[in-house]
């Protein structure tokens, strides 16, 4: 058991438990917190797991990688935030799914002829 | 000298495990910023910690960085984050 | 030095322990607000880790990046929300239920 | 939060059955959109289930990583750490995103020019300016804040300081045009936020050319240095150095600008904003549906 043992089980724990919650929370802000979450396990786990010659200095090669998968997904999230933001605004409600007792049919389908 | 500097990183996370319960219990919306921020400057007293303890400079640039970022959180906060009186349709900018 | 290492170890475990509860509790919290406050602590610590995991580099990027834009981004959509929300949103410096 | 109980709060059967706007103040139930009462969030059964399926999951994919990390010899870090010095770099991350993997960087550009358009053009009625009047009508950073633009006059030159630092040490410390850009970003963000700066949207031409700077600089580059050693982003012997540094600088500037968009062209317009209408009548920013107006799909033509 290294450090570097400690962070790989800590994106693993991560990980999961965000895909968990990607898949059972319904509200859209947490699934892109999750995404996000998922991400950040990933990256967790490409810095930590390689072999290494020198333990206190990582490859280069996945930090790039890494530094290249956190802009992207900061580009991502903001993608992500507008799309849900505008469904919520659309349907008032922060969920995707449409219950169909109690919600209207879906308000967005019958866009305007332009 | 070194295993002490590392003790004390130690000790400032153990205080950010503190400052969590914060986070979590809240219970207005102030404390949780503020106990946000705790992991901030903590973060910047760690960060000068381990740059001694390690004897690099990045580490110090990082903190630098921390410092800064605590502002643009801070700001945003007070000027998203607060949200008027109830029934106020307008804009919260120019409060 | 096996001082150095066992320390090092406490506080690699500690880190690593609250990016788990962190990732936990902010995805099981039901708050949006803490939800995102959370996710700021989360992203400071994560900076943390990448230092201790040698990636001076990457800490730097999560810093400002990680912590800050998307914490920016993050509680920019809670103020969308909240005026949306409008009438039955609680006074900012009330407490909680 | 997985328990049955806790999971439905007061408020399941309370969202106005119209399903749109909460209608009334509750207060026993804050609106779903900040608060979610896990009503939809599928049955517990199930989320147990999937949390017990995944326990496995975690155990084997740490046995596999640890396996894998201890099978993997560490050649390319070697290979990299040899073939350093011709990258005109010393700091090996920076030589591995411009030098050695200058495509990935290029199309991380590209991807990012891609997202401020997508984002810009998921909320079109902000055709002129990110932010609403009222912002900017204030004053700026002086009138009657004193605190914050105090704030700001110490944080955002420090932050351009700073950012001008990183992107100069980035060839030889861990810091770069990401780090320096984003806290740019951060900077811009601020400026924005405190209503000092009006911003323009991603339809703004400077914006345009600034953001399209980087993924240019790259492109131009590339071809450019093809006469002198036949391959796309192949650097000639001892220009190498410069080079990397005149992108890291325009990747800088591009990276902060798209950020900043980013940031600007999502948030709304919290108001109805007659304006914007009158701008863009289909475009239907947020800000519409944020208003009071019943009928915010208005199908008819003005």
């Amino acid at each position: 058991m290294t450090s570097l043992d400690l962070y790989v089980w800590a994106g693993v724990v991560v990980f999961l438990l965000a895909l968990h919650a990607v898949v059972t929370r319904a509200h859209l802000l947490w699934k892109v917190l999750a995404i996000n979450l998922m991400g950040t396990g990933v990256f967790l786990i490409l810095l930590a797991a390689p072999a290494r010659r020198d333990p206190m200095v990582a490859d280069p090669l996945p930090q790039g990688m890494v530094l290249t998968g956190i802009v992207v997904a900061v580009a991502a999230t903001a993608l992500a935030l507008g799309m849900a933001l505008r469904v919520m605004a659309r349907t008032g409600s922060p969920f995707l799914t449409v219950d169909p007792e109690t919600e209207e049919p879906d308000p967005d389908a019958p866009e305007p002829p332009r | 000298m070194t295993a002490f500097l590392v003790g004390v990183a130690f000790f400032l996370v153990a205080n950010l495990a503190g400052g969590l319960v914060r986070v979590i219990r809240g219970p207005t919306q102030a404390d949780r910023v503020i106990a946000a921020q705790l992991f901030g400057t903590t973060g910047v007293a760690i960060l000068l910690v381990l740059s001694v303890a390690a004897d690099s400079r990045p580490l110090m640039d990082t903190a630098l960085i921390f410092a800064l970022l605590a502002v643009v959180m801070t700001v945003v906060f007070v000027k998203r984050g607060w949200v008027r009186a109830p029934g106020t349709p307008t804009a919260p900018e120019d409060a | 030095m096996t001082d150095v290492v066992t320390t090092g170890l406490l506080l690699d475990g500690l880190i690593a322990l609250l990016l788990a509860g962190l990732a936990f509790r902010l995805l099981r919290t039901r708050d949006l607000f803490e939800a995102i406050m959370l996710f700021v602590a989360y992203g400071l610590t994560l900076a943390l880790a990448w230092i201790r995991v040698g990636a001076p580099d990457i800490a730097l990027a999560e810093a400002a990046l990680g912590a800050g834009v998307t914490g920016a981004l993050f509680l920019n959509a809670w103020h969308r929300l909240a005026v949306r929300a409008g009438s039955d949103d609680r006074l900012p410096m009330e407490a909680d239920p | 939060m997985m328990g049955p109980s806790s999971s439905h709060g007061p408020g399941v059967s309370s969202p106005s059955p119209s399903g749109d706007a909460p209608t009334g103040p509750d207060a026993s139930s804050p609106s779903p959109l900040l608060r979610d009462h896990g009503e939809r969030d599928g049955p517990p059964l199930l989320r147990w289930l999937l949390g017990l399926f995944l326990v496995p999951v975690g155990i084997l994919l740490a046995l596999g990583l640890k396996g894998a990390a201890g099978s993997r010899d560490p050649r390319i870090p070697d290979l990299i750490a040899k073939h350093l010095p011709e990258t005109g770099v010393s700091n090996p991350v920076t030589g591995v995103l411009l030098n050695f993997r200058g495509y990935d960087t290029l199309l991380e550009i590209a991807v990012l020019v891609a997202a401020m358009v997508a984002v810009w053009s998921l909320d079109r009625g902000q055709r002129h300016f990110g932010l609403p009047a009222s912002a900017s009508a204030s004053g700026g950073a002086g009138g009657g804040r004193p605190f914050l633009s105090a704030i700001l006059r110490l944080a955002v030159p420090t932050a351009f300081l700073t950012a001008v630092y990183l992107t100069w040490m980035g060839s030889s410390e861990p810091a770069g045009a990401f780090q320096a850009g984003a806290l740019l970003a951060g900077a811009g963000v601020l400026l924005s936020v405190a209503g000092v700066l009006r911003p323009l949207t991603a339809a703004a031409l400077p914006v345009r050319i600034v953001a399209a700077g980087g993924v240019a600089g790259f492109v131009v580059t590339g071809i450019a240095v093809l006469p002198f050693t036949g391959a796309f982003l192949a650097y000639p012997e001892g220009w190498a150095y410069p080079l990397i540094l005149g992108l890291e600088a325009a990747l800088a500037v591009a990276v902060a600008v798209i950020l900043v968009e980013l940031f600007v062209d999502v948030p709304s317009i919290p108001a109805h904003d007659a304006a914007l209408d009158a701008v863009d009548p289909y475009g239907d920013p947020l800000g519409r549906a944020l208003a009071p107006d019943p009928s915010p799909a208005d199908p008819e033509a003005p």
